[in-house]
C-alpha cells in the first residue's frame, strides 16, 4: 500500500515535459514535490498565477501570494499573475494540459464525486467542476477504500458529482488504473506488496485486468 | 480626471442598506476589503445578500458577518475553512447558491460587460444543472449561465489613483477585477493612493471609468490562512 | 446653418461634469476641442484606451497611440490602456455615458444607418453598432439634408441599419431635435438665422413644435 | 520554464498552408505583425480566411496578402481606409463576414476561454442579426453568437520573454491578448525578447501559455495611417 507521498510520486512519472499542469488540494499538490528537475513544466494556480515555484522561507511569506490550497508560496522565473476569470478561461479553453485532482469517488464511466455528502458536509466545489469539464487528461489520486473499508470506485458514484465521464486514471493506494473509454478500471499496476485478488475485492466498479499485472516502480 | 477619493470606509459604505447584493472581492483571506468589512460590520444592516468566492473564515473576513447574521444569502464556489458557514448551511439557517468557481468569475466577469447570459461545460451532468438550460455545441454539452450584478462591489487592491485606476499584487487579484466592473457603486479600498497620473497607464489592471469610490484603507492584517515554509 | 466645429460646439453643451464619452470619427471627435476646461470628463478610445488627450507635438508622435480613427494621439494623466475585449465590455456593460456619432440617416423612431451603402460603399459597422445597442445617451452629429437636398431625418432609415429605437438627440446644421419615446424629432432650437419654416421642409419624420423655438446660444 | 523561441518569422510560419484560418492582431495599422506578414507574403499559399479587426490599407499590412489574392475570407469589423478591400467586397471576389467590433473582440475572447456562445445587444434589428437567435433576457433583446477559433494566432507584442509572456504598448495592445489565446498554435512577434523571469509577472498582459512560439522581429516600420499633430 501506497502512502499519500507515493501515490504523489507515482503520478509524477505521468507529467511530460513542456505541459501545463493544474494540480488540486492535498495530494496533488505533492505531486510537485516529485517532478523530475530535467522536466519543463509549469504549475497553475487557479486563483490567479501560472508558474508556482516551492513555498517560501520564512522571511519570504507574503499573504498576497498563496495557492488554490490558501498556502503561501512563491513564483519561478517567467511566471505571470492574473484574474480569476484569466485563469478559468485557461482552464475552460483547453490550454492546461494535464489536471490532478483528489475524490470521495469514481464511477467505473469516469464519473468523478468530491464535493459534498448530502446532510453531512460541504466543501464546495472550487474550482474542480470547471477543471474536470474542460480538460482532457485528468488524473485522479485517492484511496482506494473509505476508513470502514468500502470501495471508492464504484459502478455508480453515490454521492453528488462534480463531472462525467471527466477521469481518465486512477492513482490509489492499491493501484493505477485507467477509466477504459467504453466503461470499467483497466488495472495497469499494482501498489508494491499488493495482490490483484485484493484490488478485485475492494473495487466494486467493473474491473478489467489483462495479462499480467505488474508491479509499480519507483525509478526513473 | 474625474476624482473618485473619498475618505474612509465608512464614508464609502455609507449607503448601504439592509437588503443589499453585495459582491466582496477576494480568494480565501487574500485581497479582501478588510476595512470595508470592518465598516460594515458596525452597521446595523442584515438580510443581505453577498456574492463573494468563499466566507473568510470563523473569525475573520465575511465570516464576521455571517456570525453577526447580516447576511441572508451566499453566492460562492466553496465553503471549506468556514465552519460557521457549514453549519449555516447544512442547518438551513443560511440560503447558499454554490457555483463552479470558474462560472462564478465569469457570470461576475459578464455583469461588468454587457453580456447577459453565456455558455460554459461546468456542470454539465450535476446538481448545477438543475433547472438550466443545455445547450450542445460542437458534439459537447454546455450549461447557459446568467449574469451577476451587484448593487455594490467592494473591492481590494494594491495601489490606486484618484482616477479610480488599480493595480493588484499577487494573487491577490482574483475576483477583484471583474466585480470592480459588475457593481453599480464600486468602492475600492487600497494599500497606497495616489494622484492620477502617477501610475504607468499600460499596468493597471481595472480601469478607473469602473470604479466610484476610492480611499486609502490602514491597518491591514493580511491574516495568513496557511502559512507554509519550506524545511 | 452651422459649419462642422459649430455642430461640435453646440454638441459640447451637452456634456456634463464627470461623465465617460465615447466620439465617434469626423464631427464627434471635433466634440473634444469644445468641452469647457473646468468639467472634469473622460474620453474613451474603443480601440483601448481611456483618457484621451490632445494631438502629440511633432516630437511625441508614437505609431503605438491612435484614436479609433487611425488618428495619432496623446494620453492625459490617469489614463489607462486595455484589450478591445475589455474596452468593448465597458461599453456593453453601460459604463460608458455618452457616445457621440455620427449618421448617413436617422428615422423619427431613433434608428440609426451609419455604415453601409448597398452596392457602393461598405465601410463596416466598425464599433458603432455595440456602442447604439449599449449606450443610454446617444447623441448624432449629422446634415440635415444629403447634398442633393434629401431630407436625413426619415420616417424610416432608407439604408442597412445600424442599431434601433436609440438615438437621444440630434445636433444637425439646421437644428437640435430630441428623438421622442413615442417617436417623432421634437424640435429644441434652431441654428442662427435658420427658420422653423426650412427645418419643417427640410425633415421628412415626424416633427414636432411646440411653442416658441429659440434660436441655439453658443455662450456658456 | 518552457521555452517557445523560434528564430524568426520564416520559422514561426512554416507549417501554415493554404485553406487555413488565421487570426491576424492590429487595429488599423497599429500593433500588427508586419514580419509574418512579410513572411506569409514570401509563401505561396492561397485561399486563407483571415480574422483581423480591418485589413490595413491597400500597400501595407493584410491589405498585401489581400492584392495577392491569398485570402478566400475576411471576418473583420472595417473596411474603410483600404480600397482594395472595399473594392473585392463590392465585386464579390472576397467572401466577407462583418461584425460589430466588440462582437467580434468577445466571439474572439470566447474561442480563447471555451465559452461555445454568448448574448450581445450589438446588431440586434440589423441584418448582422440574420439567421442569428435573438432571445430576450431583464426585457431587451439579444443576439447569441458562437465563439472564434483560429488554427494560427499571429499577433505582436512590444515585450516578450522565452517563456511566451506578453507585454503590448500603448493602444496597439487592441485585438492581441485575445487572439493570443484563440490560436491553435500562436506565435507573437516582439520588438524586444528578454529570457524568462526579467518581466515583472505582474505587469504580463499575455501569459505564456497561450503562445506557442515567439521569436524577435526586426525592420519595424510602424507606419502611421493618420499623423495627426497640434498646431
Amino acid at each position: 500500500m501506497l502512502n499519500k507521498d507515493q501515490i504523489a510520486q507515482r503520478i509524477a512519472k505521468e507529467v511530460k515535459n513542456g505541459q501545463y499542469i493544474n494540480l488540486g488540494i492535498g495530494i496533488p499538490t505533492l505531486v510537485a514535490n516529485y517532478i523530475p528537475d530535467e522536466l519543463e513544466v509549469v504549475l497553475q494556480s487557479e486563483n490567479g498565477l501560472l508558474g508556482i515555484g516551492p513555498f517560501p522561507t520564512e522571511e519570504n511569506v507574503d499573504a498576497d501570494l498563496i495557492n488554490a490550497g490558501k498556502q503561501t508560496i512563491t513564483m519561478v522565473k517567467g511566471s505571470s499573475l492574473f484574474s480569476s476569470a484569466e485563469s478559468f478561461g485557461m482552464i475552460r479553453g483547453g490550454h492546461v494540459h494535464l489536471t490532478i485532482l483528489g475524490a470521495m469517488e469514481v464511477s467505473e464511466n469516469g464519473d468523478i464525486a468530491n464535493w459534498k455528502i448530502p446532510g453531512k458536509m460541504v466543501k464546495g466545489m472550487g474550482g474542480a467542476m470547471d477543471l474536470v469539464a474542460s480538460a482532457k487528461n485528468i488524473i485522479v489520486a485517492m484511496q482506494h477504500c473509505s476508513r470502514d473499508g468500502k470501495s471508492k470506485l464504484l459502478k455508480e458514484c453515490s454521492l453528488p458529482i462534480t463531472g462525467i465521464k471527466c477521469v481518465n486514471k486512477i492513482v490509489s493506494d492499491l493501484a493505477v488504473l485507467e477509466v477504459l473509454p467504453e466503461g470499467g478500471f483497466k488495472l495497469l499496476e499494482r501498489a508494491p506488496g499488493v495482490s490483484v485478488e485484493e484490488i478485485k475485492k475492494k473495487t466494486e466498479g467493473r474491473l478489467v485486468i489483462e495479462g499480467e499485472i505488474p508491479e509499480m516502480s519507483f525509478g526513473s | 480626471m474625474i476624482n473618485k477619493t473619498v475618505k474612509d470606509a465608512d464614508e464609502a459604505i455609507r449607503d448601504i442598506t439592509s437588503n443589499s447584493v453585495l459582491m466582496l472581492g477576494g480568494f480565501g483571506l487574500s485581497g479582501i476589503p478588510e476595512n470595508c468589512i470592518t465598516a460594515l460590520l458596525k452597521k446595523d444592516i442584515s438580510e443581505l445578500t453577498c456574492i463573494s468566492n468563499n466566507a473568510g473564515v470563523d473569525d475573520f473576513g465575511i465570516g464576521l458577518m455571517l456570525k453577526k447574521r447580516m447576511v441572508k444569502k451566499m453566492i460562492s464556489s466553496y465553503v471549506g475553512e468556514n465552519a460557521e458557514f457549514e453549519r449555516q448551511l447544512l442547518s438551513g439557517e443560511l440560503e447558499v447558491e454554490l457555483i463552479p468557481q470558474g462560472t462564478l468569475a465569469e457570470r461576475v466577469r459578464a455583469g461588468g460587460a454587457g453580456i447577459p447570459a453565456f455558455f460554459t461545460p461546468a456542470g454539465v451532468g450535476t446538481e448545477v444543472a438543475d433547472g438550466k438550460e443545455i445547450r450542445e455545441f460542437d458534439g459537447k454539452l454546455y450549461l447557459m449561465e446568467r449574469c451577476l450584478k451587484a448593487d455594490f462591489s467592494i473591492i481590494k487592491a494594491w495601489k490606486g489613483d484618484t482616477a479610480g485606476n488599480l493595480i493588484f499584487k499577487g494573487t491577490a487579484r482574483n475576483f477583484n477585477p471583474m466585480m470592480a466592473a459588475a457593481g453599480k457603486i464600486t468602492i475600492a479600498e487600497v494599500e497606497e493612493l495616489v494622484p492620477a497620473g502617477e501610475l504607468d497607464p499600460n499596468t493597471i489592471h481595472t480601469p478607473g471609468i469602473y470604479v466610484q469610490r476610492i480611499f486609502q484603507g490602514k491597518d491591514y492584517e493580511k491574516r495568513i490562512e496557511q502559512k507554509t515554509v519550506r524545511k
